[in-house]
């Protein structure tokens, strides 16, 4: 089980705001991928992505029991 | 005792060895809407030396929900934030030196003010990434860190950054993000601007006390209503290749080409801005439809908000009818991109 | 668009239905130092309909750091805070109806403001324990929700009290805390203030629009120079012989005989002071020296303190010399004692 | 390896700011009790204490790998 948190706007537009997926292991890119193919129209590509709480980079490992957190850059000040 | 800080004086970090530091430090503050309301407050109160100010905008009667220096006179009065921020700021702390700029931050503004003078922080209170990334490469070109800080709807960030130690905004984003959430498009509490500012005054006391080693090295995100909370370690996000900060910088946000653009279209009542960057309008489309009526073709987008019609092209131009005014022309732009 | 809450309706899980209600809701604020001073700010620039506040003191310059709703000038003409709060409130927002009452906070005086009117939510801005019990209480026994809140150096605390679902205070502290340590003993940064003021403030919305589902349902503390954080599970705190909040609740700090209670020595310029607990003076000790010169024996403590001498009696009595006025003696004790 | 953040005013009893104690399991009496021994007059007895961020009481177990958390209750406001 891979837990997702989702950050400001990618909630609404998820229209939840964390995801829990099953599976072993995966890459955060992969992991775009299957939320961009079950999800209608996320704009994951220029989020921040954590795992665990530690940058993470696209060519990343997620396994089970990770906690990852798409965050978006928000510009509001 | 009976000394106005001494209640800051006591707390054993900062103590009167940092009492007087404080008193002899110059910070940059840019922007002064909600996040920059609430900076200024408590570094005037904490009784640094002197703070420089800039802003373009003036007081509206929407900012007063979540912006602590003003009240409903100044809206009434419609005076620029920084003049309105002052007033306040004097009354709060005669002692403080206010240096009030009322204009836009770019590069060719902040210029004279970054190299007449020494300035010890650099404050991030802007509402674009634009001028985040300006920031970016002034503060590693001049040497000077930065406290990055941004929040919309319950949720915000914080990251400090040391040039030549820590990763740098750039490291961190890659590319310029094409489009943040504003605070215009999705909404924003108060509270959420109060935990981001907790968290940069807190990293600005450290920085003007000069106690390095309890710098926050982490990244913080939050989520005031859903309640979460993430500080994420980014060492390994810096890049030996960053145009900022690696080892060979170009510091590109500084340069004429790569900078937000806007001129007066004579005669037709129009801005026009270029952005360096191609705009990506259907998903841009989504969020503006919750503020005006959007209309959409391949090539671009036109939103009628306030009580101007702006249309985006794909490209990166956008137009801004109905004002003469770029700094007009550039807060209804920053209001909708981000 | 024009509207001053626009920012605020925008946000989705406030909307326009959260502000309508937020419009017709009315809190009770206790204490109007830093953490009231914010709190107040928040919740009336959020246009809630009614707030209630409580304090004793006046406005002196060691506020000033941190205390954001006052200036210089309410200094030079020492005025009540509730007093210097309001003007500033109602320049913020004048459709908030503001009752402000110069008093100290006791089972006396908050009862008439209870029982005649209805509250929606109680937020403690207190600085001590003894007024802290008394909300818990007085929370249970109306069923009116409360929001705790304390800060000192650079850490603090939060956490959201529903009465008849979550666990109390008397569950989480057990006993009354000897002595906490008080902002006047080791100081207080205003970040920290801050910090505190959000997550209260954000939970005081929440309550306020009735979305119950996503309060904070956890202790959060935090230390901000140290970047420490921490989010508590507590439910297994929750007692059913919980004296406050169990099935059989006698609301201890409600009786008489265990309020803090105040006298005026006659003749003597001495107010004495009588909690219902023992003070460990030792531990007392070492923080005290600190801040003035400190005498001790087996039986006493004596310390001068402002232009005070206080003899603290291990019994749990208190003797403040060189005033015959209790609010002065109460808030001397509050800043030793915490 | 049992980690002890201390929180407030314990920082400056103790004279740091978290601790690392090689033990393999223990109560929360106990820590007390050796935190006790072995520093000057900390005012731990009325702390909360929280293990992995759950509130605990003072006999429930403590092992290798946790945080305990000490965090005195202040009263400023």
């Amino acid at each position: 089980m891979i837990k997702i948190l989702l950050f400001a706007q990618l909630q609404e537009e998820f229209g939840v705001k964390d995801i829990e997926i099953n599976l072993m292991e995966t890459t955060v890119s992969q992991l775009k991928e299957i939320l961009k193919a079950n999800f209608k129209f996320p704009s994951l590509d220029h989020c921040m992505v954590a795992i665990n709480e530690e940058y993470a980079m696209d060519f990343d490992t997620v396994q089970s029991g990770d906690t990852v957190a798409f965050i978006p850059p928000v510009s509001g000040g | 005792m009976k000394d106005r800080y001494s209640r800051q004086k006591m707390f054993k970090p900062i103590g009167e060895d940092g009492q007087v530091k404080l008193g002899k430090k110059h910070v940059l503050l840019i922007g002064c809407g909600a996040l920059g309301s609430t900076n200024a407050e408590n570094l005037v109160r904490a009784g640094i030396g002197k703070l420089t100010i800039i802003d373009r905008d003036y007081v509206e009667l929407t900012n007063l929900q979540r912006q602590n220096l003003y009240v409903e006179q100044d809206c009434h009065e419609q005076l620029p934030k920084v003049i309105a921020a002052k007033n306040r700021l004097q009354a709060i702390n005669s002692s403080v030196w206010i240096d009030a700029h009322v204009m836009d931050a770019n590069y060719d503004t902040l210029r004279p003010v970054i190299e007449q003078q020494s300035i010890d922080l650099i404050i991030d209170a802007t509402d674009n990434f634009d001028t985040r990334f300006l920031i970016n490469d002034i503060s590693h070109k001049h040497n000077i860190p930065w406290i990055m800080g941004s929040c919309v709807g319950s949720t915000g960030m914080s990251f400090t950054i040391l040039p030549g130690e820590t990763p740098c905004l750039q490291c961190l984003l890659d590319a310029m993000p094409v489009s943040g959430a504003t605070c215009d498009s999705v909404g924003i509490i108060a509270p959420a601007v109060q935990m981001v500012t907790a968290f940069q005054s807190a990293e600005a006391l450290k920085i003007l006390v000069e106690d390095y080693e309890a710098l926050r090295t982490t990244l913080v995100t939050f989520d005031l209503w859903n309640n979460y909370f993430q500080t994420i370690r980014v060492e390994r996000a810096k890049k030996e290749q960053c145009p900022t900060c690696g080892k060979q910088p170009i510091y590109p946000h500084l340069q004429y080409e790569n900078q937000t653009k806007s001129e007066v279209l004579c005669g037709r009542n129009t801005v026009q801005i270029r952005t360096g960057n191609e705009i990506p309008i259907d998903i841009l489309a989504t969020r503006l439809r919750k503020i005006g009526q959007v209309k959409m073709n391949p090539y671009l987008l036109s939103i009628d908000y306030e009580s101007y019609r702006t249309v985006i092209f794909r490209d990166g131009r956008v137009l801004i009818h109905g004002t003469n005014c770029k700094d007009i022309a550039k807060k209804i732009y920053y209001q909708l991109i981000g």
